[in-house]
C-alpha cells in the first residue's frame, strides 16, 4: 500500500480544514471496510487519510417524533441495529444495516460510509431512498443537502466534492401507519454483495396506500428510486394485482448487467419478486402501528 | 501382514482423545508458515500478468530497482532451463520444464495472474509499490478459456512444443487421451430398455484453504538452503525446488510449518524456489506470502469439465452399457485429473460393456493441482445424475438400483483388475437404514437426493521412528504434515502397540533432514501409509524391548510375551515388567531404543461414500436451501472417530459448495472476476445444516489395522446428490455446476412457460 | 499364435501357467486389438520385454530409459504396486498398465 | 514516506505502546510489531474472519483497521483468552469436540464466539451460526464448531463465568 499521513481530528471544523487543505489527495476514513480494501488494491491512493470517528457530531443518532432522525455519518451499523427506536421506527433501514457483511463488518462500517462508497449494490442505500433520506454535507463552501437518491453519480463516484464531508443523514419521521422493509437477494445466506436490493416504505390509510417509496439497488449503475412502481400503488389496497403491477414496474426500472453475481435477466426477475415481498412486509408492519 | 493388535480388541484406537497439538492451536501459539520471522528478513511480492494469453516483449526493472528499500528483482530469465520431461515426484507426475514456467513465466504468460517477476524489499509495502513500477510490454494473444474452444480446429495454441501421441507432430492443445474399453457397447445399448444420454458441464473450483501460500527462504553462502513453508509435502517441496533451481536435493532442507488447509492445493510449489533465489541474491532471509487474489488467480484449482454420458439399463434394473466422453481443463500446462476421473466415473458399478474416453486439454487458466479425490467429483456429478434417472425409469428406489449394480469383492474395476474387499454395499446400506432415509420429507418444493462416490486412496512412501524415553513414555516422529489431526492418529497407533496411554506418546512432524523420505499428505494416505510405518516402527521398538527384557531376566526373547504394556515370561515365573520399568534399565542393557520403519505401502483399500441430501427450492428465486444431510463412508478402521467424522463433514461441505455456488468466473478477455472470498462463494456457517455422519468399517485386508484412508471420497457425491434432490423438488435435471440461483431460475421459468403453453393448448 | 486369454498355455509337451498382461485400450492397435496377452516373465521388466518381442514398438509406450514411465501405474492382481520394472510377477498374475494418479487431501 | 506513529493501547489487558506506519493494519501491528501471530491473515478483505480480534468488546477484522486507529482502545486477541492456569471454555470445547482440523481459522472463530457469548450467554443454533458467518472454515463443515460453542456457552453459564468475562 502507498504510504500516507493519518489524521484523527476531534471536531468537524478540524476535519474540514484537513480535507480542504489536501483536496483530492485526502480521503475520509470511517469503518474502513471498503476504503482499506480499495487502498490495498491500489484503486484509491490517498496521501492523507482522515479518520472521522473521533468527531462527536458524526457519532450521534437522534430521533425526534416530529423532525425525524438525524443519523451521524459515522454511526456504526451495529449501533443502529441495537438501537430500540431504530428498530421501532425504521425497521427496514435497521435490517439493511444488519445485512452489511458480517458482524465484524457491522461493528466497524457505517451507513454513511456505505453511501459515500458509491456502490450501486450498497445495502443501506435503497433503504435510505425508500425513507426519503437527505444527506447533509459540509465543505469549504459551507453546507448543503442532497437527497440520497441523487447522491451516487456512478459506481464509486458521489456528489461529494474535494474537501466535502458527509455529516449526517436526515430522515423524516414516519407518518402514522407507515413502515418500511428492506430485502436483498444473495446466493449464500450471509456475506455476499446484493444481487438485487429493494427498500420499500409505505403509508396506509384505512387499508389503502396513501404514500409509497421504493429504492432499488444493484440493477443499474447507481441505486435508483422506482417512481412508477411506487406511484402505481397509490390509492390501492395492497392486493395481488397491485403487488404484481408494482413488481413488474420495479423490474422494468433498472438496466441491470450480467456479472459474476447474476445475469441481467435474473436481476430483473428478482427485482419483481423482492419488490412484492418487501411491500408485503412493510404493509404488515404499517398495519400494526 | 501382522495380526491386528490385541487380537482386534483395541484400547486406544476408536477412542476420541484430545489432539496433542490442539492446545497450541487454540492458544494461537502454533507456527504456520507466515508466522516465521528472522532477523534482517526481507519481504517479497510478485508481479502478475493482467492478460490471459500474451507474449512478453520486454520487462523493464529500472524504476522498480530505484525505489529505496528494494533489494533484488528476479524474472523467468533468472531460473535455469529445466528439462522437458515427465518425472515422478511423490504421488505426482511433474514436468520440471512446465513447473518452472508456471513459477515465473519465460516468454509467454498463459493466464490472468501468471507470475512474471519477484521483488524483495525491506517491507512488504515497499515490495508492493516496486511491483507497480515494473514495466512490461505485452503482445496480447486471444485467450482460450474452455475445452470446446481449445479443441476446435484452428484454435490458438498455448504451448507450441506440446504434442500428443495421436496427432503426431501437430501443434495441439490436447495433451493426452485416455481410453478404457470393455465388452461391446453397441450390443450393450441394443439390449437396453432405457437409454439416457446427457451432457454435463462443471465449473473450475478452488480448494479454498484459508491460509494463503507462504515461504521463507534462507540461502547461506556455503550453498545450503532452508525453506520454511506450509506444505502438504516437505519432501516434494525439496525435490521440486531443487529441480527448478538446478541445485542438489541434499543442499535443501525443508521445515514444514503448520499448514492452514491444502486439500491437494499445497502438493506443488510456487513461492518456495523464489524465496531461496531472492535470499541468494540478497544474503538475507526472504519471506513471500500470497494474497487471496493471488491464491485464486494463480495457484492450482481443479478442472472445469465437459462430460457426455450415455448409459443404458434393462427393465429389471441392470446397467448394460455406458459410454463416456470427458474433457478436463488442465489449465495452462498439461496435467488435469481426467485419467482419474475416467477411472472413477462408473467405478461403483459392474457394467459389462463400456467405453470411456478422457482428454486432458490446456486452456488459459491457472495450472490445475490436486483437489480432494481429483477428477472424481466432476465425474460423479454426471454419472450419478444419470444413475438416478435410470433408477427412476426402472421404477426402483435409487439405493436399490445402486445395490443391484454395485461392485463387491471380485467385481472388475473400470480398468480391469478385480476389487479386493470393499465396502460399497455396506455404505449404501448404511444410508438405506439411516433414520434420515427412513424419515418422510414433506412440504412443497422439497426434494431428497442420494449419490455415491468412489476414490482409489493412495499408498506410497512413509517413514516413522518411535523413541522410547527413559521414563517409559514415547515419541513418534513422522514426515507427514498434520493437516487435520493426524498427529493424534499416529500417537494413538503408537500407544495401542506399546500399551501406553495416548497422553504418554508425543507425536511430532519432522523436517526433511530429521526423518526418512515421506511422500505428501494427500491421497488419503497418512493414516494408511504413515500409520503403517508407525505401526511397524512401534512393533520394531517392542522387538528391541523384548530383547532387553530377555537380558534382564537372563532368558531367551522367545520366552517372553508382550501384552497390555508389559513383558511377561511365558513360563509365568516372573512378575510382569512394564515398559516404564524396563525403560529405566535401557542404559545398562545396551542404550536407547528407537523403533524404525519405512514403507512403500502396498495394500491400498479404496473408499466409497454415499450422501443423502434434502433441499428446499425457493420457487420465486431458485435459491436452494439445504435442509438435512447425511453421509456414510467406509473408513476401513476409524482410528480417531472424531477426525474421521471431520474429514467426512469437511469433504461434504466442499462438495455442497461446489454444487451450489462456487465457480471461477472469467470475463471474455480471460480475466478472473471473482478474485476474493466475497465473490468466490464458499459455504458459510449459515449455509449448511449439521452434517450427520455414519462411519462404516469394512476393514482393509491390506493394512495391519484395517485402515483405508478417509480424506477424500466425501467430496465426491454431494453435487450429484444435490442435483438429484433438486430434481425431486422441482422436476428439473440440472446438468451444470454450480447450480446457482440464476441458472436454476432460468430452467424453472422455462419449465413453467412450457407447462403454461401446454395447459393453454389443452384449454 | 498364442491363444487370446490368460491362464495355462500349451508349450512343448505340457501346460505351464503364465502371467497375463492387459493392454491399455489405446495401445491395442499395436496388438491387433487384443486386450489380454499371455506373457513370459517373473518381473515387470521381463514381461515388458516379452511384450516387445511379441509386439515390436509396444515397450516404447511403457518404458522411458528402462523404467516404467511416470505417467503409468502398474497394477498386479488388482493392487497398485510401487516397484516399477523390478516388481515380481506371479505365474498366474494379471498385470495392468494404468494412468498414474494424483491425490488431494 | 510517512512517519511512524506511536500508538498506546491495552492489548490483552496489558498497557502497550508500539510504533507503526499508518499504512500498517492492526493485523500487521499485532503480528509483525508485537509478535502476536495468533491472529491469522486469510484474505485481507474482511471476508474470512481469520484475523478477528476484539476491540472494546466488539469483534472486528484486524486486517481492516489501520494501526493508529486503535489509539486508546482495548484489544483482545486469541493469546489473551486463557488465563495462567486454565483454558477458556471455548478453547476447551474446541479441543474436546475436535472443532479444528488445520487450525488456521480457529483463533478467529474463538474471538467471534467470545464476542457472541459476552452479549448472549444462551444463544440458539441459528444465533451461533449468524454470529460466526463472518468466519470461514474450509475443513470442518462447521458442525463441530457450532457444537463446541453451544457447549462452551453451557459451561460458562453453569460457572457464571459469562458475567465475569463481560466485566473484565
Amino acid at each position: 500500500m502507498q504510504a500516507f499521513n493519518f489524521d484523527s481530528p476531534t471536531s468537524l471544523d478540524d476535519a474540514l480544514k484537513v480535507l480542504a487543505a489536501h483536496g483530492e489527495k485526502a480521503r475520509p476514513l470511517c469503518g474502513g471496510t471498503d476504503l482499506i480494501i480499495q487502498m490495498r488494491a491500489g484503486v484509491r491512493r490517498p496521501e492523507h487519510v482522515v479518520d472521522i470517528k473521533q468527531i462527536k457530531e458524526l457519532r450521534e443518532l437522534k430521533f425526534d417524533p416530529k423532525s425525524g432522525l438525524r443519523l451521524g455519518a459515522a454511526v456504526s451499523c451495529i449501533e443502529i441495529h441495537e438501537h430500540a427506536l431504530m428498530r421501532k421506527h425504521y425497521p427496514g433501514l435497521t435490517e439493511a444495516a444488519h445485512l452489511i457483511g458480517s458482524l465484524q463488518i457491522q461493528n466497524r462500517a457505517s451507513v454513511g460510509g456505505n453511501l459515500c462508497n458509491g456502490s450501486p449494490a450498497a445495502d443501506s442505500t435503497p433503504a435510505l431512498i425508500a425513507l426519503g433520506a437527505r444527506a447533509r454535507i459540509a465543505g469549504p463552501k459551507g453546507e448543503r443537502e442532497v437527497p440520497v437518491d441523487k447522491f451516487v453519480l456512478s459506481p464509486g463516484r458521489t456528489v461529494l466534492e474535494p474537501g466535502e464531508l458527509l455529516v449526517e443523514l436526515l430522515i423524516p419521521a414516519p407518518a402514522p401507519h407507515s413502515s418500511d422493509a428492506y430485502l436483498r437477494f444473495i446466493p449464500r445466506n450471509e456475506m455476499d454483495i446484493a444481487v438485487v436490493g429493494v427498500g420499500a416504505s409505505l403509508t396506509l390509510d384505512a387499508g389503502k396506500i396513501t404514500a409509497a417509496r421504493i429504492g432499488l439497488g444493484a440493477i443499474a449503475a447507481t441505486p435508483l428510486v422506482a417512481v412508477k412502481a411506487a406511484e402505481s400503488l397509490i390509492g390501492k389496497k395492497l392486493d395481488d394485482a397491485a403487488l404484481a403491477l408494482a413488481g413488474r414496474l420495479a423490474s422494468e426500472a433498472g438496466s441491470p448487467i450480467d456479472d459474476m453475481r447474476g445475469t441481467a435477466e435474473y436481476r430483473r426477475h428478482i427485482t419483481g419478486v423482492l419488490t412484492t415481498r418487501a411491500l408485503t412486509i412493510a404493509a404488515e408492519r404499517a398495519a400494526k402501528i | 501382514m501382522a495380526a491386528a493388535t490385541n487380537n482386534g480388541h483395541f484400547k486406544v484406537i476408536g477412542t476420541r482423545p484430545i489432539r496433542h497439538d490442539g492446545i497450541d492451536k487454540v492458544m494461537g501459539r502454533a507456527k504456520y508458515g507466515a508466522d516465521y520471522a528472522f532477523p534482517g528478513m526481507l519481504h517479497g511480492k510478485l508481479l502478475r500478468s493482467p492478460h490471459a494469453h500474451a507474449r512478453i516483449k520486454s520487462i523493464n526493472l529500472t524504476k522498480a530497482l530505484a525505489l529505496p528499500g528494494v533489494k533484488a528483482i528476479i524474472t523467468g530469465k533468472d531460473l535455469p532451463k529445466a528439462e522437458n520431461k515427465l518425472e515422478q515426484s511423490g504421488e505426482m507426475t511433474v514436468n520440471p520444464y512446465y513447473l518452472s514456467m508456471n513459477i515465473l513465466a519465460h516468454d509467454k504468460v498463459l493466464y490472468d495472474g501468471h507470475a512474471i517477476a519477484a521483488v524483495a524489499a525491506t517491507n512488504p509495502h515497499i515490495a508492493e509499490e516496486a511491483v507497480r513500477l515494473i514495466e512490461v510490454e505485452y503482445e496480447v494473444l486471444p485467450p482460450v478459456m474452455t475445452v470446446d474452444a481449445a479443441m476446435k480446429p484452428g484454435a490458438p495454441i498455448l504451448l507450441h512444443d506440446l504434442r500428443n501421441k495421436e496427432e503426431g507432430n501437430k501443434e495441439t492443445n490436447v495433451a493426452q487421451h485416455h481410453q478404457f474399453k470393455r465388452g461391446d457397447i453397441e450390443a450393450g445399448f441394443k439390449s437396453a430398455d432405457f437409454i439416457i444420454e446427457r451432457e454435463f458441464n462443471t465449473a473450475m473450483v478452488h480448494q479454498g484453504y484459508i491460509e494463503p501460500h507462504n515461504a521463507v527462504g534462507i540461502y547461506n553462502t556455503d550453498g545450503q538452503a532452508t525453506i520454511y513453508c506450509s506444505t502438504q509435502g516437505a519432501f516434494d517441496v525439496r525435490s521440486l525446488s531443487a529441480q527448478v533451481l538446478g541445485i542438489a536435493v541434499g543442499k535443501i532442507k525443508v521445515v514444514p510449518a503448520e499448514i492452514g488447509g491444502g486439500f491437494g492445493g499445497k502438493t506443488t510449489i510456487y513461492l518456495e524456489p523464489l524465496s531461496v533465489l531472492l535470499s541468494k541474491m540478497t544474503g538475507a532471509p526472504v519471506k513471500l506470502v500470497m494474497t487471496r487474489g493471488e491464491v485464486l488467480r494463480a495457484t492450482g484449482p481443479t478442472s472445469g469439465s465437459k462430460i457426455k454420458v450415455k448409459m443404458g439399463a434393462t427393465k429389471d434394473g441392470t446397467i448394460v452399457a455406458a459410454q463416456v466422453w470427458m474433457a478436463y481443463e488442465a489449465g495452462a500446462y498439461p496435467g488435469s485429473p481426467v485419467g482419474a476421473g475416467a477411472m472413477c466415473i462408473i467405478a461403483p458399478y459392474t457394467i459389462e460393456n463400456l467405453q470411456i474416453d478422457g482428454y486432458d486439454v490446456v486452456v488459459n487458466r491457472p495450472k490445475t493441482a490436486a483437489y480432494r479425490a481429483p477428477g472424481a467429483t466432476n465425474a460423479a456429478f454426471a454419472s450419478e445424475t444419470i444413475i438416478d434417472e435410470l433408477a427412476d425409469k426402472c421404477g426402483m428406489d435409487p439405493l436399490d438400483f445402486r445395490l443391484k449394480n454395485g461392485v463387491k469383492e471380485g467385481s472388475a474395476q473400470v480398468v480391469g483388475p478385480p476389487f479386493k474387499r470393499i465396502g460399497f454395499v455396506e455404505t449404501c446400506e448404511a444410508i438405506k437404514n439411516s433414520e434420515h432415509y427412513k424419515s418422510k420429507l414433506t412440504g412443497k418444493n422439497r426434494g431428497r437426493g442420494v449419490a455415491t462416490g468412489f476414490w482409489f486412496n493412495a499408498g506410497m512412501q512413509s517413514s516413522a521412528t518411535v523413541n522410547i524415553h527413559t521414563d517409559g513414555t514415547a515419541s513418534v516422529v513422522t514426515g507427514s504434515t498434520d493437516i487435520g489431526g493426524s498427529r493424534a492418529a499416529m500417537a494413538m497407533i503408537t500407544a495401542e502397540v506399546l500399551g501406553l496411554p495416548v497422553t504418554d506418546v508425543r507425536p511430532l512432524v519432522a523436517d526433511t533432514d530429521s526423518i526418512g523420505h515421506t511422500d505428501v499428505t494427500g491421497g488419503s494416505r497418512v493414516t494408511f501409509a504413515t500409520g503403517m510405518a508407525v505401526y511397524e516402527a512401534a512393533q520394531d521398538a517392542i522387538k528391541q524391548l523384548t530383547e532387553r527384557a530377555a537380558k534382564v531376566w537372563e532368558i531367551k526373547p522367545d520366552q517372553i510375551e508382550f501384552r497390555d504394556g508389559a513383558f511377561h515370561s511365558k513360563a509365568g515365573d516372573k512378575p510382569p515388567m512394564a515398559i516404564k520399568e524396563l525403560a529405566k534399565r535401557l542404559a545398562r542393557t545396551g542404550g536407547p531404543i528407537t523403533g524404525r520403519a519405512s514403507v512403500n505401502a502396498r495394500g491400498v483399500g479404496p473408499g466409497f461414500a454415499a450422501t443423502l441430501v434434502d433441499v428446499e427450492v425457493d420457487p420465486d428465486t431458485a435459491k436452494v436451501k439445504l435442509l438435512r444431510c447425511t453421509i456414510a463412508q467406509d473408513a476401513g478402521r476409524a482410528i480417531h472417530p472424531s477426525y474421521v467424522e471431520g474429514q467426512m463433514q469437511g469433504g461434504t461441505a466442499q462438495g455442497l459448495g461446489w454444487a451450489l455456488n462456487e465457480e471461477y468466473f472469467y470475463d471474455d478477455k480471460g480475466t478472473l472476476r471473482n478474485t476474493g472470498l466475497l465473490d468466490y462463494r464458499m459455504p458459510t456457517c449459515l449455509d449448511l445444516p449439521m452434517i450427520e455422519t455414519i462411519i462404516v468399517e469394512v476393514p482393509n485386508p491390506g493394512h495391519p489395522l484395517g485402515v483405508r484412508g478417509v480424506g477424500e471420497v466425501s467430496i465426491v457425491p454431494p453435487p450429484a446428490a444435490v442435483a438429484n434432490a433438486i430434481f425431486h423438488a422441482v422436476g428439473i435435471r440440472m446438468m451444470e455446476t454450480p447450480m446457482s440461483p440464476p441458472k436454476l431460475m432460468k430452467e424453472m421459468l422455462k419449465k413453467r412457460a412450457a407447462e403454461n403453453a401446454q395447459s393453454a393448448a389443452a384449454d | 499364435m498364442l491363444p487370446d486369454g490368460a491362464g495355462p498355455i500349451r508349450s512343448g509337451s505340457g501346460f505351464f501357467p503364465m502371467p497375463t498382461a492387459i493392454i491399455p485400450a489405446l495401445l491395442r492397435k499395436l496388438t491387433a486389438g487384443r486386450e489380454r496377452v499371455a506373457v513370459k516373465g517373473g518381473t515387470v521388466r521381463e514381461i515388458v520385454a516379452d511384450l516387445e518381442r511379441q509386439f515390436p514398438g509396444l515397450a516404447n509406450h511403457l518404458l522411458d530409459a528402462g523404467e516404467i514411465k511416470p505417467s503409468i501405474a502398474i497394477s498386479i492382481d488388482g493392487e497398485i504396486v510401487p516397484g516399477g520394472v523390478l516388481e515380481p510377477v506371479g505365474e498366474n498374475s494379471e498385470v495392468h498398465f494404468l494412468p498414474a494418479l494424483s491425490g488431494g487431501a | 514516506m510517512s512517519r511512524k506513529t506511536l500508538v498506546d493501547a491495552i492489548v490483552n489487558g496489558e498497557p502497550t505502546e508500539f510504533l507503526c506506519e499508518p499504512r500498517q493494519s492492526l493485523l500487521e501491528c499485532l503480528r509483525d510489531v508485537l509478535e502476536l501471530t495468533g491472529s491469522k491473515e486469510g484474505c485481507l478483505t474482511g471476508d474470512c474472519g481469520a484475523c478477528t480480534v476484539m476491540i472494546d468488546g466488539r469483534a472486528v477484522c484486524s486486517c481492516l483497521v489501520f494501526g493508529p486507529e486503535v489509539q486508546g482502545k482495548r484489544i483482545t486477541t486469541v493469546e489473551g483468552l486463557a488465563d495462567a492456569t486454565r483454558l477458556h471454555a471455548l478453547q476447551q470445547q474446541f479441543l474436546e469436540h475436535a472443532s479444528l482440523q488445520c487450525g488456521i481459522c480457529t483463533p478467529g472463530f474463538l474471538m467471534s464466539a467470545k464476542a457472541l457469548l459476552e452479549r448472549n450467554p444462551n444463544p440458539t443454533e441459528p444465533e451461533i451460526r449468524y454470529a460466526l458467518a463472518g468466519n470461514l472454515c474450509r475443513c470442518t463443515g462447521y458442525d463441530k464448531i457450532v457444537r463446541a460453542v453451544t457447549d462452551a456457552a453451557k459451561t460458562l453459564r453453569e460457572e457464571g463465568h459469562d458475567r465475569a468475562a463481560a466485566r473484565s
